[in-house]
């Protein structure tokens, strides 16, 4: 018995293939398998190569998993791009109406379409195929009618039929291979999970995330893949407490949100890097001016319109100075579905208490994967609000060598808010001596970010893995394995990449050799790490993709090698 | 050197036009605190990056909020500001290399939007901070330094481009008229929705165009500025069109839309209309559950 | 796949109306090779981001240049490869999000400049390769992901934008209409000056207009589109803004400036008048000399 | 006798403080000093405090001068914030028509408007002053008499007149304080310079070397202290060979030298902090598609509308990574004015040699001044071009992984130059081997820039001073008087930041410590010094002010002494 299944369906854009992993996932969620999604497909809209992939386990997912049990292969050109991560021993469906295969007899042909019109269901190619997979990896069907069950009783007519046709196409898809072959080892039952779960992605999460921590106002524009936030935005937020526009472009976005911090409220705009390319002069004046705000930055392959459907790790260094002159701007990256969650409620939070921009670095990968997560304890969640000012400083809104009270506009206290070199009452001034304290006042305000929190483990090892937002998983079952073969090794994580938690500097200073694992080409956390003091070199990998686990366990491997050879020749 | 603070130390070269776009500025919000009881204090001016927009520092009189930001982005500040606190006043004070070169492109989408912002524009034909280059409101053919053989792009025409873009409420007048800009202000920020009030307000320092404005008769010199005929109907479209197709500087209400719905009462309105529930965090999290 | 590139994979919705538009450019630059013997890499084309601007990679017989960059940018980039290079034609491909949204602020620069450029504008009235949010075109009212009580913006008239701007020659048509839209295209690159020919492109997967375009006479529906009429005279501006304020698509040639100078014939022109002497580096230099 | 004499003219902006200082070092250029003015002023444009020096010396000048030998104050203000900078035994020249001083002795009130009047020349209040200064500082009057004499024979009737009245009124200048008092050494006769000197500024010389180097068009939008470079260029270049545009906005800017460069030109734009916080999207593209061009970025106080008229060095991080992705733009930041003209000319031969964008990074102190150097000697000016297409790889643009032929529209080789990942005609593609080559072609182009070359003295010390950009002639000034007080220090100096010239980066990391001055507070170029293995430690400044010798000095020297206590406990 195994305890992971990992399918992939891979077809054209429009045929369904994202929409079959999905279901697949929430049927084995639901019967209380733990899941994780990931998808992939060109920037248009319909047809292209495009794969969905379920990972299903008894124990908690770290990543989607490096090799394949099963492939649904819906053409010629999608079995001959997936089948090279097909783990040995595993199964392809394909679509015999498309093509022929001959595969040592793990290939096994069905004609799904023809199936589904002869199930009376023409639309139900999906759950053929599904009671094929299930068939192959000796899942009981009965988990999958329990989903089909459940999603399908909607309370309205008709559903009864719609649920006892997606049933009996279920049976046929798994009919039409029974007894032909099966997977080595088939999945082990679930083992029950404690606590409310729900199925979630990333988006989703970074997106609730923000609303419970009090966001007032979302102002967004299209852009892969940071559009689902601002559409789910629209969907979810309604009445007089809330707005959510769409812009004209980005400069309008962040501009406006500015605005919005400016007159009181919590806003935040979601983007991708063209669009926070074009948000550096207004990240600028928020950090000048003092203006609470979030920018949500889902990272995908750049530069310029680069790779917009992929995912990578390239926009720390932008993030963290986005724009000419001296700032250093807040990042939190989440490293899983439910850290997005935290990650954007910390955000607001951060952006509220310290009176400026915040950038959460999120990406692809994790705003577009689906997981099982138990709910978010909202008791846990803070909502934190700028202190707001009684007026009585009158109008010296930047008085002091900190964070100090906000005027709210209504309210008492007016003064100019200034993007232009000012003194306390925000008025432009050329004086040196004014730069001088201004510019110590607003570095002096991340002193009250120092509260991030950190991961550590086996902190005597000198040598450590420290991964970054979505790099963590495939890391953190790197590190798994190599500490299960004997070796030492540190591990650490945080999502507040800037400031770092202090005491977290310090460790990772004190280290021989910190290793970053992260999907860019210039290493660009190592970097930073680098000019603050770290020993830190980076595992980099630019292809658009996640890291496999094993592939990155050899990578930290080699360098731990390459380290323990430099201290044995000193 | 401002009243309210006595540190601040820019000043504007002396007869610049901006003199009078502050002191009609001052006049409307004074006439609005006494006579309407609007609180000052939720009034916010957001000013763009020229010597126009430094008015938001010399402000005399009751003060108002405000926000100087960066070159150009005076309108979609407006938008964040007002998109959550439709209660705010805010008035915009900008000059016409940043309300209509690098800033241009926001006076569509909030013409469409109809947010409910009042823009005083002042219009000196020049780049005046940056030291006299041209604008698009620069005259065809004038030398400027970056123009040495004369402006070879066609003057923009800003009433029309308002117009076009949508903009329900647009008057046009000289800085040197004080009182009827300070009133044309005020009947502007009654407008309900995007209104502009587009100013000449020479520049006695790279273009002055107090002459060509007035004009001079002994010199047989007719001037730009004529006032706007009793009898034109600032609810038709087509004569406004005309009148900001004229190439002189029409002076008084051009156009006012009657049906003008501002973005904030369109959004308040299809609300109540399709009549959403508002779920809780929780109920939505809830949703998700396997 | 395109000819040129097997390996090229991107592939429109069937149905989509850029196809049309892709066919009638590649018939009118086959007819101006062969008519007229324009040398086809003398031809470059700029294209947007969104479904539209990917009609660059799919561009079938004589291959132009191609610059394929940012979202909006199109028109910056065509003044930038004309300005010193006046012997290439520059054909913007571009959708209504990209053109009209985020690049808005560049249609009055270089209508003013009057920029020797040909822009192809396909409107679908949405932004399609995002999947479907509302553009500026996008009907009032409509329901998208991000209007989910219907779109409150006001909808834009690219139309009555152009002629604002100053765009001296402009054509309206449909995506169907090959054969004439082939037709205006030609005619519009042979337009001293900037011209732009807007054409109803629909979108099938998001927002699909054919049936509103055609109307339907059966159900009693008028068709969105209606020919020009033939005594429309394209010389009359203030005729062509009504045509652009009927809230219908109306199909032809709207509006031609007779007197167009484009850009470089103007920067020409004007040199050779005021005849100022190029001087060397070295000259200068020594101009400098203690 | 003294080697130097610096003075000031400070008064508000409209009174010709400015203009006064530039004719007393033309003046003194003229025979035979070695001058350099500096100036500073609010961003307003009549009014306001502002003020000019003139620093003349019998040596080549290094910096300003820490401190002022004459302050000539033209009303209170004026008086009250400079003094401070007055050396012991300087002189005050007061505007006695505006306010009274009694300064033991040391402060001579002149009524220089009166005066002027009284000569018949009421605008020859600057010459007035200026004859009082020569008096003060015991230089000849002759020196400004021939200055005068050829300033103004431009062989117009009336200039004998006009020669004759400004000579009157440097005598009646100079009368008026004949026998009070004088400075306690006059300054020495100039010694002979060889060779063809000119004066020039900072921004000329940037310019010209643009254009030696072959620039053709220049496109660029209005902003200090960047504006001009643009209106030198719209003055200098004419005829069919050259385009010079003003743009609606820096993202017109941007895109438009793409453009051309795309087209065949050698482009290049100027702007400041504001303008290239807009660019970043752009630079993006240009990377990406491989579009050579070049950006003029003239370095203000940031961020936001910052400080627009005081120089800093804080757009350095920025400029390296200006937009999302992966992405290491070359920058070249001159450190003198006679650099500003090699500095440009390299950026443009390094646009067209590697096939991308090039920043140059200048700064509102090197933009704004003027100098006097030797006339740059032209032949030894390069003019590189990219090579060219023959059409003999077809359309295949992105060919290789390196630098490859150009295709220039209306010759063969059409394709599409992409900012999209792409493959190698130039379509876009999301297979991520090919984003893998791609990513390795765009970052081994940058080999080719190796050529950088530096300065380097005193290799052997354990401990170097390296600064960049404008800071350079502040550092060596303290780092002179270090050397001569006996202390062992290293000195290196490159204009080439980005890549760093590899022989350089070999000798830092072997350094102790490498201590870096620079007018910014994160300390941008010792932080990237940092990344790259080199133990560098800034002494940061950002007042908008450059560097004063003395207190850097003493700075370096306590850093100094850090170190060795650091190395002594080891
Ligand atoms: C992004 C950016 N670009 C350029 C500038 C420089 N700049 C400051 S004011 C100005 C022009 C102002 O012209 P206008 O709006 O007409 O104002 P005026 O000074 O004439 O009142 C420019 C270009 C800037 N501050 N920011
Ligand atoms: C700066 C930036 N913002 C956003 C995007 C995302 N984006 C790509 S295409 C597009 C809209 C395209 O709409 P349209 O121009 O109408 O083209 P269509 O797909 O409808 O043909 C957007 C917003 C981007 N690529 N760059
Ligand atoms: S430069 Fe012109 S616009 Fe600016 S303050 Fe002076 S007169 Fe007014
Ligand atoms: S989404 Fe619409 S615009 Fe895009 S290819 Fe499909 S039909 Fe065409
Ligand atoms: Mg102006
Ligand atoms: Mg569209």
């Amino acid at each position: 018995m195994s305890k992971n299944l990992v399918v992939r369906f891979a077809g054209e854009g429009g045929q369904g293939v994202v929409g079959g992993s999905e279901i697949l996932a929430a049927a084995a969620a639901q019967v209380g398998y733990h899941v994780q999604t990931f998808a992939t497909f060109p920037s248009q809209i319909k047809g292209g190569p495009a794969w969905g992939q379920a990972s299903i386990s008894t124990g908690p997912l770290l990543s989607g998993g490096d090799y394949l049990d099963i492939l649904v292969a819906l053409n010629r050109y999608a079995y001959d791009h997936n089948v090279q991560e097909l783990r040995e021993g595993g199964i392809v469906i394909y679509n015999s109406e498309d093509f022929e295969l001959d595969e040592g007899g793990r290939a096994i042909g069905i004609a799904a379409d023809q199936l589904a019109r002869e199930s009376g269901n023409p639309r139900a190619a999906n759950m053929i195929v599904i009671g094929a997979v299930a068939e192959l990896a000796g899942m009981p069907l009965s988990y999958i009618e329990q989903f089909v069950t459940k999603r399908f009783s909607r309370g309205r007519p008709g559903d009864e039929q719609i649920i006892e046709g997606n049933i009996k196409a279920l049976h046929m898809g798994a009919e039409a291979c029974k007894g032909s072959f099966s997977l080595g080892s088939p999945i082990e039952d679930p083992t029950p999970i404690e606590g409310e779960r729900i199925l979630i992605k990333g988006f989703e999460a970074s997106s609730l995330g923000a609303i419970a921590a009090g966001l007032d106002t979302f102002i967004g524009y299209p852009i892969s893949p940071a559009t689902t936030m601002l559409t789910f935005m629209e969907a979810n937020l309604h009445g007089d407490d809330y707005f959510v526009g769409q812009s004209s472009s980005e400069i309008e976005s962040i501009a406006a949100i500015l605005g919005a911090g400016y007159a009181g409220k919590r806003a935040m705009t979601s983007t991708a890097g063209p669009g926070l390319s074009l948000m550096g002069e207004g990240l600028g004046l928020a950090w000048m001016a003092e203006i609470p705000l979030v920018v949500a930055n889902i990272q995908r392959g750049g530069p310029a319109t680069g790779l917009p459907t992929k995912t990578e790790q390239s926009d720390l260094l932008v993030s963290l100075n986005p724009g000419h002159g001296d700032m250093s701007i807040p990042v939190i990256a989440p490293g899983t579905v439910e850290e997005a969650f935290w990650a954007a409620a910390a955000a607001v939070n951060w952006a509220e208490r310290y009176q400026g921009p915040v950038i959460l670095l999120s990406e692809a990968s994790i705003a577009e994967r689906a997981e099982d997560i138990l709910k978010p304890d909202l008791s846990l969640v803070r909502e934190e609000r700028r202190t707001v000012s009684d007026g009585s400083v009158e109008n010296r809104r930047y008085e002091g060598d900190g964070v100090s009270p906000f005027p709210v506009p209504g309210g008492p206290g007016a003064y100019v808010a200034n993007g232009s070199e000012h003194d306390e009452p925000g008025d432009t001034t050329h004086l040196p001596d004014v730069h001088v304290r201004m510019t110590h006042r607003r570095f002096n305000k991340l002193d009250v970010l120092m509260d991030g929190d950190y991961e550590s483990e086996r902190t005597d090892a000198p040598v450590a893995l420290m991964p970054w937002g979505g790099s963590k998983g495939s890391a953190r079952g790197a590190y798994n394995e190599i500490i299960e073969e004997g070796e030492d090794l540190g591990w650490y994580y945080t999502m507040y990449l800037n400031p770092l938690p202090p005491a977290l500097l310090d460790e990772l200073r004190a280290k021989e050799l910190v290793i970053v694992p992260e999907l860019n080409y210039l290493g660009q956390f190592s970097r930073v790490l680098r000019s603050m003091g770290v020993n830190a070199q980076s595992i980099t990998q630019y292809t658009g993709l996640p890291f496999k686990v094993g592939e990155l366990k050899s990578s930290v491997r080699e360098q731990m090698r390459a380290e323990s050879g430099k201290l044995a020749r000193v | 050197m401002s009243k309210r603070n006595p540190d601040y130390d820019f000043k504007w070269c002396p007869g610049c036009g901006d003199f009078g776009v502050k002191r009609a500025i001052e006049s409307a919000l004074v006439q609005r605190s006494t006579e309407k009881q609007e609180s000052v204090e939720h009034t916010v001016m957001v000013a763009g990056i020229g010597c126009s927009g430094n008015l938001v520092h010399l402000q005399e009189g009751p003060q108002p909020f405000g926000i100087h930001g960066i070159h150009g982005r005076t309108l979609p500040i407006a938008y964040g500001i007002k998109s959550g606190r439709p209660d705010l006043n805010v008035l915009i004070v900008s000059g016409d290399g940043d309300f209509l070169s690098i800033g241009g492109e926001h006076i569509g989408p909030q013409a469409k939007r109809n947010l409910d912002v009042t823009a005083v524009v002042m219009d000196n034909g020049v780049y005046g901070l940056t030291k006299g280059q041209a604008s698009p409101t620069t005259e065809f053919e004038a030398v400027t330094p970056t123009t040495p053989y004369g402006k070879l792009d066609d003057r923009m025409s800003p009433l029309e481009t308002y117009l076009s873009a949508g903009v329900g409420y647009l008057a046009s007048t000289l800085s040197t008229q004080v009182k009827q800009m300070a009133e044309l202000i005020s009947d502007a920020m009654d407008h309900p929705g995007f209104a502009v009030v587009h100013v000449q307000s020479p520049c006695t320092t790279y273009n002055d165009t107090y002459a060509a404005l007035k004009g001079n008769a002994k010199e047989g010199i007719e001037p730009l500025a004529f006032p706007i005929p009793d009898d034109h109907d600032p609810e038709d479209f087509m004569a406004a069109v005309t009148l900001a197709r004229t190439g002189r500087v029409p002076v008084g209400l051009l156009y006012r839309r009657s049906d003008s719905v501002p973005a904030h009462e369109r959004l308040r309105a299809a609300r109540e209309r399709v009549g959403v529930k508002q779920l809780s965090v929780d109920e939505i999290l809830t949703g998700m559950a396997i």
